[in-house]
């Protein structure tokens, strides 16, 4: 990492500190074996099994060393630093991941995956119908993957052959976003930190766009996203590059001491500062960065976009935390004005344009802009109350939104997902479990007392106002009022309103659906009423300059 | 500039360099370029004359002695013959496109070491134009922007036969660059430097060929497929794509590019001998004579040690029938590459042994399981390929949109057995006596 | 007593779990019954352990609360799940007690049940009714404040659905508008709250929310940080007790409620603010309540006016209801913030007498309109010549509603009256006007409706038979009282008078009336405890004399 | 790598010397061609060559579709080109890094093979 | 020369990314822009090593490569399938998604 003389010297990798990381990264190269080698029949299983028996063995190693009490430690030549802040997002990350990777993989919601159809799945469905017609080019995947079978698997739908397997492809891409998630909130230097970026940015470009339905709107999501981040991440490092002339290291504790004691000109530094800021804020979907959010949210295939809610944010806060709080602690007087603004931004235009939304995942990707603002709230302030608050905000949320876009997927009519409001029409009386769980979701994210939602404000607001940050709060609590509208729309369109003849059908999840919409109910539910051991877990958590 | 290193060690040709003025540099730089223009000429006459002798015929022998000023009067023709600029052609591209291929080819060979210290004018200098930390990268650099004046040679012709030949060429240049650059890496390992120079005196204790064989044959393999020669010439496959990618051109443009391939095919041989061969040291039984290395006469190795390899480039367009272009990737992509990467780390592996264990020990064991595994990987990949399903779909877009003929021609796949069949011993003499009247359009 | 409170607590909502599980799994009648059944019979243990709680009380405790529990819940954040009574909160649980099975009894078993939209089965009502009583007891028992303020909150979601699921015509707007109204309050309390929290962890060096300690705070804190956190408590239970500029959601929630969720939310549900007033305002913030003393009392005697004029000029019976309401929450609102142990003592029993008369008048209105199929006052008249017992209790409920005296209004009010004269006399007079505008607005309203001759398309129902009774109306005495009498008894067939149940509905909250009119003792007693408390907690003395009399 | 310091420029002037040299005999003589040779009007000289068919209307110049195979090629270039560039840094100084040099290349030259071997399984290598 | 002109030229080079990916609408082209900053940056780190005299920068420069080549692997898949679905590359063609 730091050119050849110390790479020698870093010879001594503590493969215990690092061995989530390794093992989720190792698996990932494994399942694109798997990929290579197992045939067609097999492999959907297999991945499945190996995916999720990676992220439970990397979760339990992390439990394991958080409950263990290893001192915290920098490893890989000062690359990565793995102390308690990072064991708590990294447990976040795999808790989250397991329930997004079971919605990745059911394929009793959308018949034969959420995905493109795998080519040689469709050669073999072709084979099946007999090859009626010649192969129209459809829209083609990534690389050539033939994703032509897209629009074929739709056009045969209706035909006795069942529609052909999705991509396994999304495994490996969703285990190496992972990887990049986890070297990313632990990142210890801004060069690993742009890496890692990209490792769990360029998956989830392609995530986007390999929906099933609507292929073009996917696409579009994909090139979106895609240009977006880039334009994002060449900002990032732009900033990195300034930060490193500044103080002429990209370790974060360096440039801490560079800008506490030094008599340079502080434009490098604050120029810097700003344009990693960019980055990240793009990242997290925050603010007037967030202009990608709902297009991509909406484009994505629904687990993919559930995926990217839940871990990405987790991992770009975990990031800004790191930043705000190892590099840039002793200059936050300077700076912190300016993220004020953006927070108040984030809240507003989340909270604003959310009203305005008609399509539910829209609805969500907003009301996910302003939650990063109030999010925001509990990372400026740069208090270890700032910090737990926000850890924990992060894990509930995360739960939140993995439940709710669950439950989206689950309402379909003829041509895929359902997810304009008016389909949300009388739900409740067709199917009262999912209204009732889709309410109490909203409610969460309204932060109704008794979810974890509420319990999640509490701690980041009381954050905020012990750091003297009034006005934030404020402004959050009255976004958060404004809010509550568009949420409560959806519940009084579920349960007031009469159901529409030709409504939508309510598709009765397989069991991986359901239980990862189990799973982030429940924890919902436990979060708001007994938040004891993730609040204490979040407490402890320190950060190691 | 800093004071000069003692001889035969690393740098100190840079020095030697450095301190030349600018004078020497333009004389030398003239007079390799003379040489060069020279050494196509020749080379053009030279291959017609081979090919015919292993044609049974006598090839051009009527202009001047044995033909000599053949390819001569062949250029001035050209350059009488009209500039045709196709309506559809995109210009300011058409028109650069031949200086961009060109000037890569003569800048290459600048690092070229043609021979030892000698003193020109009183003035001590090597005999080379520039020797650069980064020499080897400065070669293969330009081998891979001459491909751009072919590429866009093709695009802006505005007419399929083009694009497609410059669309293949592409992909094959770039396929080949890769083995090349990484056959040259084992070079590099041991010599321990990029600069040329360097690498020719890392050799004084013997040629790399013995030392990396593996390493030397990729090389000269995708040497010929680097410089678009039989039997890789498929960009200008006349069966397949009339012209290739310079379909549309005429007069000096068209001359320029036959220039190109050719300076190409003489700086590639410099870097293989210089690579591979010890560059300007003398062969064996005369490397026993000190005086060998001295002076002026290293030229003389140099240049013959290239004529070797320009002589096989020959040889090879006599002999062999073109591949077929998938034949032609596969051995890229599925032969070349995976069997140099394996030599890398092989080479590696002893190498990192050598130097820090004397003898096998524990981690020496582990490492080798390393290296089987790479090579198990490697073997696995290697089992008999299925039909790949997902290239089903893709035919008809290559045929859909407007009638080119189609890219593959599906011939079904010979056994390997019949590839010296009759007909395909046909294919040869018409491949071999295709070149003259490529010459004479 | 401790773990009778708690079952307090738990039993409604354990009854409503159940209900709630036969409605869902069933959708059946059978199910819908058996929860009606079980929901009832629930709510009457409930009313029966009241009892046995009150009786246990001890009005001459010593200490602030009685039956206290306490555990710990976040300890991250200091709340504890603490509960205790104390006189007030009793009191309220007391009337909810009392109301809910009344409540549940006329929207399950009478004949007039509403017609719930598209079908809905009463069971579910039932359900929602008694997870908002768990909660609502909860809410009146909380000792910790941020406790309070969740189920503050919480509270909203049965109401939400109760008016929202089983409400009028335009139910949905209503809902939305209470929920949001209420989650705005709510939102800027929790400001407070969280300010509160932060200052008693600057003050007290350890954070806490037990209701106690940051009493204690109270002492410490300047006016300069109570006035803000009083604001934020304050819009809270302003828009909850509505007071005049926050009112307008509930004269919405009111009318489109179904009148069972109207009697509770009217009776009880607002009565959360007043009690939020009593319990936190003044004892947490004392500075600021005295200095900001004036707004409110300004606000309240608006509301005072402005309720009585606005209750007159209705033309919807619910609507009526709720701003009649308003005009009380006015005196209320005069009492508490007059500072005097008889206003104070008077505000507390009004709380209890206002829930049972807005009760009965809600419960009568409804009764009418499940029968004339209309609540707007000018689609009847003449009620009281084809059903005179329905006439007869309307009658009731508007006496006690102007606080004639004899009924119970009449005592809270007239020590609200008379604690508030030596403090604050303008304001008094001002709010004496109201009575005079509460007598005209109820008068009227049953003027129109229930004397004179027939009117009113609900009560003629527009038929043949109505056209010959308009046009037969002003014509000579014999004929006309023939023809009347056979007119009369074609109505009575279609229009009946009360039946037994709803009588039987009824019964107890006459009884009530008339027995907290002539004997409030009981009550008093309970609350005086409280009310001084919470005095001495605001430390101003009492400017009235044991004896009444203004020293 | 040459750190900072090295014989700077200068060493690459003759390379610049080099390129004005064969810069200018190429441009002159693309340059000079159309004034040396003769010029003959001829509507069908100018066409596209189709082997003398009429050609066929032709769509953007370069808008044509490419095939997949091409990009795909393009890919794994890139891929293994960056493969090469980080080789040769290792092997320059292959002897400072010892063991963990090597361990740490194997290991990175094993990962592209996964995705070469995946490329490869999948038919992104044949072109028939 | 000065290093400071380097920094310069890099900064001018961002600034052109910058202002291409704002303004121009072919996703190629926005593309190429991207990448011309990623370059503009690399420069910059060349030139900061230079100052610092330390190899970090250019480290960090082969990095920034790498990335660049991973995400133009990526971008031009993507580019390229939607490219073969509409038959155009350019952004604004691309507005089922309304903002």
């Amino acid at each position: 990492m730091q050119g050849g003389a110390s790479l020698s010297t870093a010879l001594g990798v503590d493969y215990g500190a690092l061995a989530p990381l390794f093992i989720i990264l190792g698996v990932a190269c494994v399942s694109v074996l798997v990929e290579a080698f197992v045939p067609l029949a097999q492999r959907a299983r297999v991945q499945l099994v190996l995916t999720l028996a990676a992220i439970a063995v990397a979760l339990v190693v992390v439990i394991v060393r958080a409950t263990s009490g290893v001192p915290a430690t920098i490893v890989l030549a000062g690359s990565l630093s793995v102390d308690s802040v990072s064991l708590f997002l990294w447990g976040t990350l795999l808790a989250l991941a397991i329930p997004s990777v079971l919605m990745i993989a059911d394929r009793s919601v959308e018949a034969g995956g959420a995905f493109v159809a795998d080519p040689e799945a469709l050669a073999e469905a072709q084979e099946r119908a007999g090859a009626r017609t010649p192969v129209t080019v459809g829209a083609g995947g990534a690389g050539g993957s033939g994703s032509d079978g897209a629009g074929r698997a739709g056009s045969s739908r209706g035909s006795a052959t069942p529609p052909p397997e999705m991509h396994t492809e999304v495994f490996p891409f969703v285990l190496f976003a992972l990887g990049g998630m986890l070297a990313f909130c632990a990142a210890n230097d801004l060069l690993t930190m742009f890496v890692a970026l990209e490792v769990l940015s360029l998956p989830l470009y392609l995530l986007c766009g390999l929906a099933r339905r609507r292929r073009v709107l996917s696409q579009e999501s994909a090139v979106k996203y895609f240009l977006l981040g880039a334009f994002a991440s060449a900002f990032f490092l732009y900033g990195v590059a300034l930060l490193y002339g500044y103080a002429g290291s990209v370790r974060l504790s360096d440039i801490a001491a560079a800008a506490a004691g030094s008599l340079r000109s502080d434009s490098l530094l604050y120029g810097g500062l700003a344009l990693l800021v960019v980055g990240l804020m793009f990242k997290a979907s925050v603010g007037p960065f967030h202009t990608w959010t709902p297009d991509v949210y909406q484009g994505a295939p629904t687990p993919v976009t559930a995926f990217m809610a839940a871990c990405t944010k987790v991992a770009a806060f975990g990031a800004i935390l790191r930043v705000f709080f190892v590099a840039f602690g002793p200059t936050a007087l300077e700076w912190r004005g300016v993220l004020w603004a953006v927070a108040i931004a984030s809240m507003v235009i989340g909270t604003v344009l959310g009203l305005t939304q008609t399509d539910l995942k829209r609805m969500v990707a907003y009301s996910s802009v302003a939650h990063a603002g109030f999010l925001l709230i509990g990372c400026l302030a740069i208090t270890p109350a700032g910090l737990s608050g926000t850890l924990f905000y992060l894990l509930a949320y995360g739960f939140t939104t993995i439940a709710i876009l669950g439950l989206i997927s689950l309402v379909r009519s003829g041509d895929g997902e359902a997810n304009h409001l008016s389909a949300y029409a009388g739900l409740a009386t067709r199917s009262p479990v999912v209204a009732a769980a889709l309410s109490f979701c909203l409610l969460a994210l309204a932060g109704v007392p008794l979810t974890s939602g509420f319990t999640a404000k509490f701690a980041v607001f009381s954050a905020g106002l012990g750091d003297g940050e009034a006005p934030l709060v404020i402004v959050g609590l009255v976004c958060s009022a404004i809010a509550a509208f568009f949420y409560l729309r959806v519940i009084v369109m579920m349960y007031f309103s009469p159901p529409a003849p030709d409504g939508p059908s309510v598709s009765l999840p397989g069991p991986l659906t359901t239980v990862s919409i189990t799973l982030g109910v429940v924890v919902t539910l436990l979060l708001g009423v007994v938040p004891t051991a993730a609040l204490d877990w979040a407490a402890a958590a320190r950060f190691l300059g | 500039m800093n004071p000069l290193p003692p001889p035969n060690t690393p740098g100190y040709t840079q020095a030697l360099l450095a301190d030349d003025p600018l004078w020497l540099t333009i004389i030398k730089v003239v007079v390799v370029f003379a040489l060069l223009l020279l050494m196509t000429l020749f080379m053009i006459w030279l291959e017609r004359r081979v090919v015919g002798r292993m044609q049974q015929r006598p090839g051009p022998n009527w202009n001047g002695p044995f033909g000599l000023l053949q390819s001569l009067a062949d250029g001035l023709k050209l350059a009488f013959k009209e500039d045709i600029r196709p309506t559809l052609a995109d210009f300011p591209v058409f028109f650069i496109a031949p200086v961009i291929s060109t000037i890569p080819a003569f800048v290459a060979f600048a690092v070229i070491p043609l021979g030892p210290e000698v003193s020109i004018f009183g003035h001590h200098t090597a005999l080379q134009v520039a020797d650069l930390p980064v020499g080897v990268l400065v070669a293969m650099a330009c081998s891979s922007v001459g491909v751009y004046g072919i590429v866009l040679s093709g695009w802006a012709s505005g007419s399929p036969y083009p694009l497609l030949g410059s669309l293949r060429s592409a992909a094959q240049v770039i396929s080949y660059e890769l083995a090349l650059g990484l056959s040259i890496i084992g070079v590099v390992l041991y010599a321990g430097s990029l600069s040329t120079a360097d690498i020719v005196a890392a050799q004084a204790s013997g040629w790399y060929i013995w030392l990396l064989p593996v390493s030397f044959v990729v090389f000269a393999i995708s040497m010929v497929g680097e410089t678009n020669r039989a039997p890789f010439d498929l960009p200008e496959a006349e069966s397949e794509l009339v012209g290739g990618f310079h379909t549309e051109y005429s007069s000096l443009k068209f001359a320029l590019f036959f220039l190109a391939e050719y300076v190409n095919m003489v700086t590639l041989s410099a870097v293989a001998t210089t690579l591979f061969l010890g560059g300007w040291r003398a062969p064996w039984p005369l490397s026993l004579w000190a005086g060998a290395n001295e002076g002026w006469f290293p030229i003389i190795w140099f240049i013959s040690k290239m004529f070797v390899f320009l002589f096989v480039y020959i040889w090879l367009r006599g002999t062999l029938p073109r591949q077929r272009y998938d034949q032609f990737m596969r051995l890229g992509w599925k032969i070349l590459i995976p069997v140099s990467l394996v030599w890398i780390v092989a080479v590696s592996a002893l190498r990192v042994l050598r130097v820090q264990y004397g003898t096998v020990s524990a981690p020496v064991v582990l490492l080798i399981g390393f290296v089987v595994l790479v090579v198990a990987i490697v073997v696995a990949v290697l089992l008999p390929d299925r039909k790949p399903a997902d290239e089903a779909p893709e035919e008809p877009t290559v045929v859909s949109d407007y009638p080119v003929p189609p890219l593959d021609l599906t011939v079904p796949p010979p056994p390997p057995r019949r590839r010296r069949s009759v007909p395909e011993a046909k294919e040869t003499a018409a491949v071999g006596s295709g070149s003259p009247e490529k010459e004479d359009a | 007593m401790s773990a009778l409170v708690l079952i307090l607590v738990l039993l409604p909502l354990v009854g409503a779990a159940v209900c709630g599980v036969l409605v869902r799994g069933g959708g059946s009648p059978g199910g819908d019954a058996a929860a009606k059944a079980i929901g009832f019979v629930v709510s009457l243990v409930e009313l029966v352990l009241v009892g046995v709680v009150w009786a246990m009380f001890v009005p001459s405790a010593p200490t602030r609360f009685q039956g206290e529990i306490s555990v710990a819940w976040i300890p991250a954040f200091g709340t504890r799940f603490a509960l205790g009574l104390d006189g007030i909160a009793l009191a309220m649980i007391a009337l909810l007690a009392v109301l809910v099975p009344i409540v549940i009894a006329y929207t399950a078993f009478t004949s007039a049940a509403e017609k719930f939209p598209d079908g809905r089965g009463a069971g579910g009502f039932v359900a929602l009714m008694l997870a908002l009583q768990g909660v609502l007891v909860a809410l009146f028992a909380a000792t910790d404040v941020f406790l309070f303020y969740v189920l503050f909150e919480v509270m909203l979601v049965p109401m939400y659905f109760i008016v929202g699921r089983f409400g009028g015509a335009r139910r949905q707007y209503a809902a939305v508008k209470f929920f949001l109204y209420s989650f705005l309050g709510g939102l800027i309390m929790l400001g407070s709250v969280i300010g509160i929290y932060v200052a008693s962890g600057t003050r007290l060096g350890q954070a806490s929310f037990d209701w106690a300690t940051l009493q204690h705070l109270a002492a410490q804190l300047p006016l300069s940080t109570q006035i803000p956190l009083f604001l934020g408590f304050f819009a809270a239970f302003a828009i909850k007790a509505p007071l005049v500029p926050l009112h307008t959601w509930l004269p919405d929630a009111g009318a489109e409620a179904p009148i069972g969720g109207g009697v509770i939310l009217v009776g009880v549900l607002d009565k959360v603010g007043v009690f939020g007033f009593l319990r936190y305002c003044l004892p947490l913030f004392p500075l600021a309540s005295q200095s900001l003393a004036p707004l409110v009392l300004v606000l309240s005697v608006i509301g005072v006016i402005y309720g009585a004029l606005l209750a007159a000029m209705q033309t919807d019976m619910k609507r009526f209801v709720a701003y009649t309401s308003i005009a009380h929450f006015g005196f209320i609102g005069l009492g508490i913030f007059a500072f005097s142990q008889q206003a104070l003592a008077g505000s507390a029993l009004y709380m209890v007498n206002h829930g049972i008369s807005t009760a009965m008048l809600f419960l009568v209105v409804g009764m009418l309109a499940a029968r004339g199929g209309s609540s707007r006052i000018a689609d009847y008249g003449g009620v009281g010549r084809i059903a005179p017992v329905l006439s007869g209790l309307f009658l009731v409920a508007g006496l006690t509603t102007l606080s004639l005296p004899g009924t119970n209004s009449f005592v809270s009010e007239f020590l609200v009256l008379l604690g508030a004269w030596p403090r604050e006399p303008v304001y008094t007079v001002i709010a004496t006007v109201g009575i005079i505008f509460a007598a005209l607005y109820v008068l009227w309203v049953f003027q129109r409706t229930m004397t004179g001759p027939l009117r009113g398309e609900a009560v003629l129902g527009g038929g043949p038979g109505a056209a010959s009774a308009v046009a037969f109306e002003p014509t000579d005495g014999g004929l006309r009282d023939m023809l009347e009498d056979d007119a009369d008894a074609r109505r009575r067939a279609r229009f009946g008078d009360l039946s037994g149940r709803e009588i039987g509905v009824l019964a107890p909250l006459v009884l009530l009336i008339f027995l907290l009119g002539f004997f409030p003792q009981p009550v008093l007693n309970v609350i005086n405890p409280a009310v001084s408390a919470t005095m001495s907690e605001v430390g101003v003395a009492d400017p009235v004399g044991p004896n009444g009399v203004a020293r | 790598m040459q750190g900072p310091g090295t014989a700077g420029l200068t060493a690459y002037v003759p390379l610049l010397v080099m390129f004005v040299l064969a810069g200018g005999f190429a441009l002159f003589s693309v340059t000079a061609a159309p004034f040396i040779g003769p010029r003959r009007y001829n509507r069908a000289k100018l066409d596209t060559y189709e082997c003398g068919i009429e050609p066929s209307p032709q769509p953007l110049v370069g808008g044509g579709r490419v095939p997949v195979a091409y990009y795909l090629t393009a890919m794994m270039f890139i891929l293994f080109d960056v493969e090469m560039v980080f080789l040769y840094p290792f092997v320059i100084n292959i002897d400072a890094l010892g063991l963990f040099g090597l361990v740490e290349v194997v290991l990175f030259i094993g990962t592209v093979a996964f995705a070469y071997a995946y490329v490869w399984r999948r038919g992104g290598l044949d072109w028939t | 020369m000065s290093p400071t002109n380097y920094l310069l030229l890099s900064a001018i080079l961002f600034a052109i990314g910058t202002v291409g990916v704002l303004v121009r609408r072919n996703a190629i082209v926005v593309f190429m822009c991207i990448e011309l900053m990623l370059n503009a940056v690399n420069l910059s780190l060349v030139t900061f090593a230079r100052i610092n005299g330390s190899l970090d920068g250019q480290v960090m420069a082969f990095f920034v490569m790498v990335v660049a080549a991973a995400e133009v692997v990526v971008g031009l898949s993507i580019i390229m399938s939607i490219f073969r679905t509409r038959r155009t590359a350019s952004v604004d063609d691309a507005n089922l998604l309304k903002y």
